[in-house]
């Protein structure tokens, strides 16, 4: 399941849920991202994301499909906040069940780096000092692409 | 008239969206954003700053994809989700 | 926390609670690990889970201490069920909480690997055609060696 | 005299522990080792299938380990958590 959240979720909730969906699975991992309240040099008071009306679901969607073909998944849970997320709350939620651990971590770290650096969303980061835009790190790009296959 | 959209700090300062009659020598999603790069020195300035990504009718597509009147063209800085 | 657990677990109402008392980190990796009900040629009814009484949460301790000093790691949660644990039941709750994403993830996946091959645990499979006590298999052992600093 | 404890399937063919005083000869972790698979045709079996990893009062120790009458000693076979 993949949705684009405008509220504020609950990610221990949403993944119960999901663990209890998925019949048989031996393994599933977990990654929640919370917003930090610290950048670099400015006291992050929200994020605000961005994201395309269309392209930012289906692309999501289309990772996900190939990311369950690949390490043969059992499913997959991809939630993501749009607009405003306060410091301290979680912006993303991605989860994979497997059969064993190996495939459920890597899946789920790839997809990790997929929304990072790949899926339509743009971050304004609004701190004490003002606002910015976000772009990834290079460490960002790098470690997306130790997936090309 | 073909709809601009702009996401992340291209809306900033382009706004949400955009109608434009696409002028005749403009046929292709590399050809707009020139002209945009042309027409508006912000425009040129986001764009210069990291290679913008470009959707025809909700379909990422490149520089030489032909465009008309009617496309939906969206314009996006790097991605960054997560 | 380390805990050694007899008795059945929520894994999410644990994580939930791991996630709220680790304050500002940006990333939280998490792994649960349930008793799959098939194994290769049977029917698994439940595992058991033989432990040492001091050696076992020892070893556990001072590998969560070590992967918390090389990710500079906020906090780590690990869960392990001793005694019977049922076919689809979880068997063990691994968390970790980062600053960022990759420290998470790589520490995470890390302590699954030590748990399955260095931590004093012993797992006997029951099922439908008998009893028999599981080794960890060679991929196991070569996934553990990944982490070799 | 000496308490041994055995663990997984070790536990299942000598039980969870015994006590033993330690024969003159039988001075290190090792040297205990091959005297029990010497009594205990079992436990050499088991002994000859795969390592087993030994502890001197709950702390993990090699073939060469000093033993002595009063120490617990276990003998583990391959761990498999998780």
């Amino acid at each position: 399941m993949i949705d684009l959240l405008s509220d504020d979720f609950d990610p221990a909730a949403r993944l119960s849920a999901f663990t209890a969906s998925v019949d048989g699975a031996g393994a599933i991992a977990s990654f929640v991202g919370l917003v930090r309240d610290q950048s670099a040099d400015a006291r992050v008071r929200r994020l605000r994301l961005d994201y395309h009306p269309t392209l930012t679901r289906a692309s999501i969607e289309a990772a996900a499909q190939a990311a369950a073909r690949r390490w043969g998944l059992r499913d997959i849970l991809v939630l993501h906040r749009v607009g405003d997320v306060q410091a301290g709350a979680p912006i993303v939620l991605a989860a994979t069940a497997a059969d064993h651990r190996r495939a459920a971590f890597e899946a789920c770290d790839h997809l990790m780096d997929y929304l990072k650096t790949q899926a339509p969303f743009w971050k304004l980061e609004i701190t004490d000092q003002g606002e910015r835009w976000i772009e990834p790190r290079a460490q960002d790009y790098k470690d997306a692409a130790r997936w090309r296959a | 008239m073909a709809t601009l959209t702009f996401f992340g700090k291209l809306a900033d300062v382009m706004g949400r969206e955009r109608s434009l009659a696409l002028p005749q020598a403009v046929s292709t999603a590399g050809a707009l954003k020139d002209y945009l790069c042309a027409q508006d020195s912000v425009f040129a300035e986001v764009s210069a700053q990291s290679a913008l990504r470009i959707a025809v009718n909700d379909v990422l597509a490149d520089d030489a994809v032909a465009i008309r009147d009617e496309d939906e063209i969206a314009f996006m800085p790097p991605f960054s989700g997560g």
